[in-house]
């Protein structure tokens, strides 16, 4: 049943979102049939709760973690489930008539219905994650309620305050509620609520103490959280009347009722909720006067009152509990009906200014009275409700709870309040309904349709009603609503609008003829005055809150952006080369690592040249890499050639095969990039004027690099100079001929033991090539290495310039005898490729060598003749290649499948063929074709894509030019 | 395994023999590599290498393994042979390359090409 | 052996690690391609230093790590050169790309300030 | 015929060289070799080498054998000057002889032979003129080297007609 | 005594190869000129030919031919390379 | 009996595993050389392979969670039918599974949405797309190390060609920083992983975990050496401050299908962080235990930090959800560094769910903006006057303006602001809840473990990651809905639209069924910090064939 109050709204509202734009009247009318059968099925479970039942329904949302989603319904919570679909109602109701027609309607309601289905949801959890579920929920709703009319700056703004505020006093309040159920043990709330002294005895209870309130003061705009609440006042008017003075904000004084019996009643709650409840009632108060805004008035008048129900709650005393409780009542009834009548008088004369308001008691006299009715009660005139909740909040003042400075206050505090209450009610009133009717009003104004004042007329009776007979109306509500918080605490109180000569009535009255003096007294100086109390309007809540906000979540965040981030590349690199160094440093540095001893012995000298030679061009490399591009690939060159005879040393022949075919290949890409490059010519002056930074940062990052290098040497040899462990290569050695069926370890392991390693590897290449493809087919050179290269221009000038020359004769003598031999070495690089890959099983050599053997005998004509004329001859299809070599490889892993085998099991066996004997023919053959495919294609394909910058860019650039002629 | 030590020693004389010599004619070449004076000069030296060097080490690598293994397959032949049929390839085109940028920069004691250059701006690529 | 391997992988990776912090894209990749060689180096020592056992088995033979150098780390170090190959390719692609399109060859596609 | 083995001497010397690769002349050597000779052979058609047709097998080895002595004496010569280049400079400079070898494949020979050889150095030919600059190391008289070469280009000759 | 002096003489002859290694690479560091330099690559490819061979007939070990073979075979190309791009600026025209 | 059959029929069933490799490498390489002009083709092959891999990971997600049938719990396939650890073997086990699911569904959408126009920015799109997959499927799969750094290349090879995919300066700049990084850190792959070969003579996580319990002092700190350089190297990956600078500008520069699946890239390095940590440094390693552990939590603080102010300085919304990838990824590394049980299961919670909030992010971010300025396209397209003629991807203006679309964006972009801000009541705030429960815990009467200092600094900055990215969208989102002027309705494709909505409805559908979910990130959690039956599992499964 309970699930009904939560489905019913949130259901209706996805309806209500596919309502046709112009069906004001009947979304209206589906909106408020949803509220009235949520109101209809509260009213219907009375009897029920009234009896002291609780209600409870449970579903399993996440069980392990004691989150359900429990609906739990006492006496508390059904008074403010009636509260929230009652005023829902009239609500809709008036806005029925309120909202414009051009106004998107539907979007209204269906926010409308989530919002009610989200504060039935804080009012019925039963669970206290589920709670904060549905107050982050009401903060997200009425964020899109504020925002409503969004092409107003005014309705952006308060729209974000309202969420920034509620939402993070929302996390907040859930990190306190989490807390909570840590110290409880669940979060179930009837669990929660039996467990008192054990919250308020453990010692994080400061701290859930602290984290719940922020949640609960922001959500009921408590000082200092107070602002966002005059600016929610850009939304629609019923959304102000419904959220902002008789639901939303109210969750706030909700939750503290609700974890009333377990948290208050020590110092900490005292003080905290006290001297928030106390400062916001008078601050509200105050601030109230001094609004020129109808609705401004209002909003901080809630402000004012929500205080006083804060600092009922705050005292600790159950009589206070009950007077806030019924104050909370109270408050919704009057302030809705307030809201609603400003509504109207916005609605009719086009300006909720009070400065231009006045005298409209002539024009709508029904509504003047109505209002007038529902301020007195907001004034706490006898005989209406405000005053009888009133009374007991000053009885409850003036009694001494925890024998302090701020108990001591509270009456004084209390009594100046009401008085100021005193004064903002009336002049909402006079300023308004009489005095002379200004003639600049933007509309003629009269009375509201019969059915837009229906709701207030309820309203106001209601306030009426209460106020004279307490006791039968309100009383038996307020009993079971009181009972169900306060258990079997629950005081004797009286609700009666006669106590007789006593102090809280003597303090009623010096506030109500103090505020009336006082009302006199400024009647004039409020009538022209700005808005916004004088010294105080200097201190603008929302710029304050606008700056504050910019300046943390803009522009420091910008500046620690800045700080500690960068977009530069370099630094990049240096955090990432100091925190490797930092992460193999620790672990030795932790555990006192032991330097190995230095080994000098058996050290070829002939080795030891050829590192010498090695270290000298490498650094040599290093050195000319800035100004001497063509020097440094040279010294590259060498180095690379040092480490492939290593390589051979050190007993690993196919390391230096494909190393140096890789070489080879390398040095060919790079110089084919070179051409791109812009020239550098070295400043000889530059290294004299090499400011101090410079050459700080150059030995920061040689330290850096010595650091690191020192290490890795370092690490390397404390592991060269340890015995091996045990490892898995003697099972790769004692099976690759019996089990993998060749002699060649290294290739059995590559295409059979970890063939899928290969398998990847060529993947890789295939993916690169595709990406050099791809980026050079969108290749565009800068300007000056758009012509041809200088050597070029040069040589084509001298054959243009003689006679018997022809353009290129230069390059065809250049390269006529040496082309020749070129030529005739195809032949003997295909030859080559099909020894390394016939072989490779049983000696150095194997597909990828084969495959890059063949791709330097395909490159070697492109070098010789150059691209269009190999073209002509010979189309190579690179991406047939990838692709059938990957395809290939991939298929043959997947053959041993049909033999039951896993992927890429080899089989092994000799085939004999006459004549030519019998030759191995293993599995791992067809996948290292696969290999040779692939790396073929992709070597090919990644130098020619290269290569062909070289015609493309210049034949661009002619037809850009051309272009370019022609536009001109 | 076979040893080095397993040569006979007609066949190891044979061996360390040609192969002293060819690391020296290597050397030799390297040396002059170094010490001759200009770019041309130089481009004779790595020949000493590919010629004498290559022949004589190969021949020596040949005699050893056929003596070692017994069998008369000599594959070293090839790297004489397409050493012999590289080398000229590079050397011409740098030694072209040379002459191209000696002549754009006017250097004196270059041959010329037919006839003069016109005035050229400073090559592209100094280094 | 084992020092002046570990020298040498010391030095590659020095002047490997100084160019890639170095401005200049064509100084990054000369010093990514050091750096894979003092990579490769690395690798290939983890399984010790050993001349002349190459891991090629005589035909038939069970091998065993008293007569045969790890084979391991030489199978990942040529997984590691041709992905190395690879990556080289396609970061002076990139290079390039960049210096097409910034008309720089600084690493951050424009010139600071200093250096 | 042509049409089945386009470049029969290419494909010959790849089953040689196929031969020495796998350092065997079993069946199945000569087989795969074979094949692959021919396929390659096929596949260098598309680049159209120039074919031509070394005669006088005889001849050939003779002048292989004078060229060979050439290389050893210049290795030699070569290794003299570059000893004694700090006493003396060498005494290099720039040649250019005609040559009228119209066979690209016989030109490139000669450069092989004169690379071999060391002393001389092939740096230009100018294929409209058909002369070659070529640098000597060491040139105590031009006519000398010139005679070489001039008898390399009669060898070539000799050998492709 | 015959081994002592085969393996003294290879390893006098790994060192004389190393040697011209050095100064092959010497022209590659000091140039001057990129010709120089190049020139020292190919000097330093072909010596390093030799190294291996030599390496070969000192381990006894034909395994490593190979290696020597790719040099002699395919190392003149990145020194085509090299010489292509100072004379025509680029590789593949 | 059918006893006979039914094996026959698990064997095939078996290599079920390896197809998520399999299926995207061998689509991927299909597609190579099908011309470019016949982009759908390639699109509708691409759609078609991610959809099989799609159900197949379910497949394979149902499978292991169960705890009998074929492919139970842990199970293991020996490549080349070599046993661990001499071979490869790949490992599916809950966690492996749901890295597999959450990636396919990621594919799935970037797919679809790509064939709306995205795929015409650039060349072999498709190829790339299903490589990256097959990268991240491998990576989630492999038992070893050194398969690992192969996937680790595949996808990230993958990652740069689809990061510079559609070129233009922006990209191309960001690559290059992409690029260069990545390829640094892999060295440090490289170096990590061999190192610990050197100290332990093996390559197979299970089996490492086994020898370092009995290894020598000397060379346990070797394989801490390595195992540190080898965490920088997941680190980058997974954007670790300060690590990570690369990954707003890089990720915001991609194009969006691009993007999205990027989310998962970080992701990978949380799972071998995740994996490894638990695996090798759990409570059996012995001294080692728990190694690296404090840093992680300090630099995944520092992360989520420095996360959280990119969100509030970004003033483009590509960025913000970059940002957010940070703050993702920090959440996840100090949940996974302070290591209780119950945080590992709820962080797994939050792993998918911010994942496939950032994703959808990603896509909408496009849709949004495409209406209100051409700066997406003009990143697109390229400067074609250089071009040559056989190009044509200029990304044309397509796409209709369906009516609601503004409506829907806006919907939308509601969700993600939740999911990001983890507000209620979607999955961001239930995973948020669901980690902060695991560290609050519900401990009851018996006396709960105290909170450390850390903790309280992990709840603080896990709420003001929230708030951080609740006032950054609101902001951006107040900006680009509620105050732009010219409300030109942007032209979208309903497949563009579409995966949004889906992968956004996957994150409804992980709030509504948050429980069966949480049980199943727990159980993933309980085994992970059990690893012994991973272990046992992997170094004792049965070769085929016997032996
Ligand atoms: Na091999
Ligand atoms: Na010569």
């Amino acid at each position: 049943m309970l699930s009904v109050f939560i489905l019913a709204p949130f259901a209706g509202s996805l309806i209500a979102i596919f309502f046709p734009s112009d069906q004001r009247g009947a979304t209206a009318w589906f909106a408020g049939a949803i509220a009235l059968l949520c109101f209809l099925i509260a009213a219907g479970l009375y009897p029920f709760v009234t009896s002291g039942g609780v209600l409870r329904y449970e579903l399993a949302w996440m069980p392990e973690l004691g989150l359900n989603f429990t609906l739990r319904m006492d006496g508390f919570a059904w008074l403010f489930t009636v509260l929230v679909t009652a005023i829902g109602v009239l609500v809709v109701l008036y806005a029925r008539y309120y909202m414009a027609a051009e106004d998107p309607v539907p979007r209204f309601f269906a926010l409308f219905l989530a919002f009610m289905g989200s504060m039935l949801g804080v009012v019925l959890s039963g669970n206290l994650i589920l709670l904060a579920v549905f107050w982050e929920l009401t903060s997200i709703v009425s964020f899109l309620l504020i925002g409503y009319w969004h092409h107003n700056a005014h309705a952006r703004d308060g729209a974000r305050m309202a969420l920034t505020m509620t939402g993070m006093g929302g996390l907040c309040m859930l990190v306190g509620l989490l807390i909570m159920g840590r110290i409880v043990g669940s979060y179930d709330l009837d669990v929660v609520l039996a467990s008192g002294d054990t919250i308020r005895e453990h010692p994080l209870y400061l701290a859930t103490l602290v984290l719940i309130l922020l949640g609960a003061l922001t959500k009921s705009a408590q000082f200092p959280f107070h602002f966002w609440l005059p600016h929610a006042m850009a939304a629609p008017t019923p959304v102000s009347a419904y959220l902002h003075s008789a639901t939303m904000v109210k969750a706030g004084v909700f939750l503290l009722v609700r974890f009333w019996p377990v948290m208050a009643g020590t110092e900490a709650w005292f003080w905290i909720v006290g001297l928030a409840g106390l400062t916001t009632l008078l601050l509200g108060a105050y601030f109230a006067i001094f609004q020129q805004d109808l609705k401004g008035l209002l909003a901080y008048s809630t402000i004012s009152h929500l205080g006083l129900i804060t600092v009922l709650l705050s005292l600790g005393s159950p009589l206070a509990a009950v007077a806030a409780v019924f104050h909370i009542v109270n408050h919704a009834t009057f302030k809705a009906s307030l809201f609603m009548a400003a509504g109207i008088i916005d609605h009719e004369t086009g300006t909720r200014d009070m400065r231009k308001l006045g005298g409209l008691i002539r024009y709508m006299p029904g509504t003047a009275m109505l209002a007038m009715v529902a301020s007195a009660a907001m004034a706490g005139v006898p005989l209406l409700n405000g005053f009888i909740s009133k009374e007991m909040f000053f009885a409850e003042a003036i009694e001494t709870h925890q024998a302090n400075l701020l108990d001591t206050i509270t009456p004084y505090v209390a009594t100046l309040a009401g008085m100021f209450a005193v004064t903002y009610s009336l002049r909402f009133i006079h300023s308004v309904f009489f005095g002379k009717t200004p003639d600049d009003l933007p509309k003629i104004p009269h009375e509201p349709p019969r059915w837009m004042r229906a709701p207030i007329e309820f309203l106001v009776l209601a306030c009426l009603v209460v106020g004279i007979i307490p006791a039968i109306t309100i009383g038996p509500f307020l009993h079971t609503a009181v009972v169900s918080i306060l258990g079997t605490s629950t005081p004797q109180y009286s609700l009666s609008v006669w106590h007789g000569w006593n102090l809280p009535l003597i303090m009623s009255f010096v506030a109500l003829l103090g505020g009336i003096g006082l009302y006199f007294l400024m009647k004039n100086y409020l009538a022209t005055s700005t808005e916004g109390p004088p010294v105080f309007r200097l201190l603008h809540g929302q710029r304050i809150f606008e700056r504050v906000l910019v300046t943390l979540s803009w522009k420091w965040a910008r500046w620690l952006e800045q700080r500690l981030g960068t977009r530069r590349l370099q630094p990049q690199m240096r955090f990432l080369v100091f925190v490797a160094i930092m992460a193999g440093a620790l672990p030795l540095l932790l555990n006192q690592f032991e330097l190995p001893s230095l080994l000098v012995r058996g050290i070829d000298p002939a080795f030891a040249l050829l590192w010498a030679i090695g270290i000298a061009c490498a650094v040599g490399a290093a050195y000319q890499a800035k100004f001497h591009r063509l020097a440094a690939l040279v010294l590259l060159g060498g180095a690379g050639l040092v480490t492939c005879i290593t390589f051979v040393w050190l007993s690993a022949p196919d390391l230096a095969v494909t190393q140096l075919l890789v070489e080879i290949v390398t040095t060919v890409l790079i110089l084919l990039g070179l051409r791109w490059l812009p020239k550098r010519i070295e400043d000889t002056q530059e290294s004299e004027l090499l400011s101090l930074r410079v050459r700080l940062r150059r030995l920061r990052d040689f330290v850096l690099a010595l650091v690191a290098g020192g290490g890795v040497a370092l690490i390397a040899y404390t592991v060269m100079t340890r015995p091996m462990p045990e490892t898995i290569a003697s099972y790769f050695l004692e099976r690759a001929y019996t089990e993998g069926g060749g002699t060649n370890v290294v290739n059995v392991i590559l295409v059979d033991f970890r063939g899928f390693d290969t398998l990847g590897e060529i993947a890789v290449l295939a993916i690169v090539a595709l990406t050099v493809f791809a980026l050079l087919l969108r290749f565009r050179p800068q300007a000056d290495s758009l012509e041809a290269p200088e050597q070029q221009q040069v040589q084509n000038a001298f054959d243009d310039d003689h006679p018997d020359r022809a353009k290129g004769d230069s390059v065809a003598e250049y390269l006529f005898v040496p082309s020749v031999i070129m030529r005739w070495m195809f032949p003997v690089s295909g030859m080559l490729a099909a020894y390394f890959f016939l072989r490779g099983h049983d000696l150095p050599g194997g597909g990828f060598a084969a495959g890059i053997a063949m791709s330097i005998g395909f490159i070697l004509q492109y070098m010789s003749g150059g691209t269009r004329w190999v073209e002509e001859r010979l189309r190579i299809h690179p991406l047939r290649w990838m692709s059938i070599g990957i395809l290939v490889a991939a298929a043959t892993g997947i053959g041993s499948w049909l033999f039951g085998y896993p992927f890429l099991t080899s089989h092994a066996q000799y085939v004999t063929l006459p004549i030519v004997g019998k030759i191995p023919l293993a599995s791992a053959i067809f996948f290292d074709l696969g290999v040779f495919s692939l790396v073929v294609g992709a070597t090919v394909l990644i130098l020619i894509a290269l290569a062909h910058q070289s015609i493309r860019a210049p034949r661009a650039h002619a037809r850009a030019l051309r272009a370019a002629k022609e536009a001109k | 395994m076979s040893h080095l030590t397993d040569l006979p020693t007609w066949a190891a004389v044979i061996v360390c023999g040609f192969v002293l010599l060819g690391a020296a004619i290597a050397l030799i070449g390297s040396i002059g590599l170094l010490r001759l004076p200009d770019f041309y000069t130089r481009l004779h030296a790595p020949t000493l290498a590919t010629s004498g060097g290559v022949i004589l080490i190969c021949t020596a690598s040949m005699v050893c393994f056929a003596v070692l293994q017994n069998r008369w397959v000599f594959h070293e032949v090839l790297i004489i042979v397409f050493v012999i049929m590289t080398t000229p390839v590079t050397l011409m085109l740098l030694g072209q390359a040379a002459l191209y940028r000696d002549r754009v920069e006017e250097r004196r004691g270059v041959p010329l090409k037919q006839k003069p250059l016109r005035e050229e701006t400073p090559d592209e690529t100094k280094e | 052996m084992e020092i002046i391997l570990s020298a040498a992988i010391g030095v590659l990776t020095a002047s490997g690690v100084y160019l890639l912090l170095r401005p200049r894209t064509y100084q990054v990749i000369i010093g990514l391609s050091l750096l894979s060689y003092a990579v490769n180096l690395f690798i290939f020592s983890m399984g010790r230093l050993r001349v002349n056992a190459p891991p090629i088995l005589e035909p038939g033979g069970v091998g065993d790590l008293s007569r045969y150098t790890d084979p391991v780390p030489q199978a990942l170090v040529l997984t590691a050169i041709v992905i190395g190959f690879a990556m080289t390719a396609l970061f002076l692609v990139v290079l390039l790309a960049s210096r097409g399109f910034t008309g720089t060859d600084h690493v951050d596609g424009r010139e600071q300030r200093s250096e | 015929m042509r049409t089945w083995f386009p470049y029969p001497l290419l494909s010959l010397g790849l089953l040689i060289i196929w031969m020495l690769l796998n350092q065997s002349v079993a069946p199945g050597t000569i087989v795969m070799g074979t094949i692959l000779g021919v396929a390659l052979a096929w596949v260098t058609l598309k680049l159209t080498p120039a074919r031509s047709h070394p005669r006088r097998i005889l001849r050939t080895l003779a002048f292989g054998a004078s060229v060979f002595l050439d290389v050893i004496r210049s290795n030699i010569a070569v290794a003299r000057v570059i000893l004694r280049v700090g006493r003396r400079a060498p005494n290099s400079g720039f040649l250019t002889v005609d040559i009228d070898i119209e066979d690209e494949n016989a030109l490139a020979l000669l450069a092989c032979i004169m690379t071999a050889t060391p002393g001389t150095a092939w740096l230009e030919y100018d294929r409209g003129r058909k002369s070659l600059l070529f640098h000597v190391l060491d040139m105590e008289n031009e006519e000398v080297w010139i005679r070489t070469v001039k008898r390399y280009e009669a060898g070539l000759k000799e050998m492709f007609g | 005594m015959t081994e002592l002096a085969i393996i003294w003489s290879i390893l006098a002859a790994q060192i004389m190869i190393g040697l011209a290694m050095a100064f092959a690479a010497y022209r590659m560091v000091k140039g001057p000129r990129a010709q120089d330099r190049i020139l020292g690559l190919d000097t330093l490819y072909i010596n390093a030919m030799l190294m291996l061979l030599t390496f070969g007939i000192r381990t006894a070990n034909s395994i490593y031919f190979e290696s020597a073979l790719i040099v002699a075979l395919i190392g003149f190309v990145s020194s085509i390379a090299f010489g292509k791009f100072l004379m025509r600026g680029e590789v593949i025209e | 009996m059918s006893m006979e059959g039914s094996s026959a029929v698990s064997d095939w069933l078996h290599h079920l595993i390896i197809l998520p490799i399999l299926i995207p490498l061998m689509v991927g390489a299909a597609m190579i050389p099908i011309d470019e002009r016949n982009r759908m083709i390639k699109g509708v092959m691409g759609f078609v392979s991610t959809l099989v891999l799609f159900v197949l990971s379910m497949v394979l997600m149902r499978a292991s969670a169960s705890t009998e049938g074929f492919l139970a719990g842990t199970s293991v396939y020996q490549l080349g039918n070599w046993p661990a650890p001499f071979g490869i073997v790949l490992v599916l086990d809950r966690l492996s599974a749901l890295m597999l699911c959450l990636t396919s569904g990621l594919a799935l959408a970037a797919q679809v949405y790509s064939i709306a126009r995205w795929h015409t920015a650039g060349h072999h799109f498709h190829s790339l797309f299903q490589l990256l997959i097959a990268g991240l499927n491998g990576a989630f799969l492999t038992g070893d190390l050194f398969n690992l750094f192969v996937f680790f290349e595949i996808m990230l090879a993958a990652s740069y060609g689809l990061l510079l995919h559609g070129s233009g300066p922006l990209r191309v700049k960001a690559g290059l920083h992409y690029v260069a990084i990545n390829l640094a850190a892999s060295s440090l792959f490289l170096i990590g992983v061999s190192l610990i070969y050197g100290a332990t003579g093996t390559l197979n996580m299970a089996d490492l975990a086994i020898k370092l319990a009995t290894i020598s002092p000397e060379n346990r700190q070797m394989v801490e050496v390595g195992a540190g350089i080898l965490g920088v190297a997941f680190l980058v990956k997974a954007g670790m401050w300060p690590l990570s600078f690369w990954l707003p500008t890089a990720y915001s520069a991609a194009t969006p299908p691009v993007a999205a699946v990027f989310a998962v890239l970080t992701k990978v390095g949380i799972y071998v962080i995740l994996r490894l940590s638990l695996l090798v440094f759990g409570a059996n390693a012995g001294v080692s235990a728990g190694f690296g552990q404090t840093l992680l939590v300090v630099g995944g603080m520092l992360t989520i930090a420095f996360g959280a102010i990119g969100v509030l300085a970004s003033q483009a919304m590509a960025r913000l959800a970059a940002y957010s990838v940070l703050v993702s990824s920090g959440t996840l590394m100090a949940a996974i560094g302070l290591g209780h049980s119950s945080m590992i299961a709820g962080a797994l919670f939050y792993l998918v769910s911010s994942t496939l909030t950032i994703s959808a992010f990603f896509l909408l971010i496009e849709l949004v903006e495409r209406g209100r300025d051409a700066g997406a396209d003009v990143l697109a397209v390229t400067m074609e006057a250089y071009g040559d003629a056989d190009e044509d991807e200029e990304v044309d203006e397509a796409g209709a303006a369906i009516p609601g679309t503004m409506a829907v964006l806006g919907l939308c972009f509601c969700l993600c602001a939740l999911l990001l801000a983890g507000l209620p009541p979607l999955s961001g705030f239930v995973a948020k809840f669901a980690i902060l429960s695991g560290l609050f815990g519900l401990s009851g009467a018996e006396p709960a473990p105290a909170l450390s200092a850390a903790d309280w600094t992990y709840v603080t900055l896990l709420i003001l990651s929230g708030l951080s990215a609740m006032i950054a969208m609101n902001r951006v989102g107040i900006r680009t809905f509620w105050a732009s002027i010219e409300n030109t309705v942007p032209r979208v494709f309903v497949i563009e639209i579409a995966p949004v909505v889906v992968l956004l409805g996957a994150c409804i559908f992980l709030s509504l069924q948050a429980g069966p979910t949480m049980r199943y990130m727990q159980a993933t959690a309980d085994s992970l910090l059990d690893p012994s039956g991973y272990t046992q599992r992997v170094l004792t499964a049965p070769r085929v064939g016997g032996q």
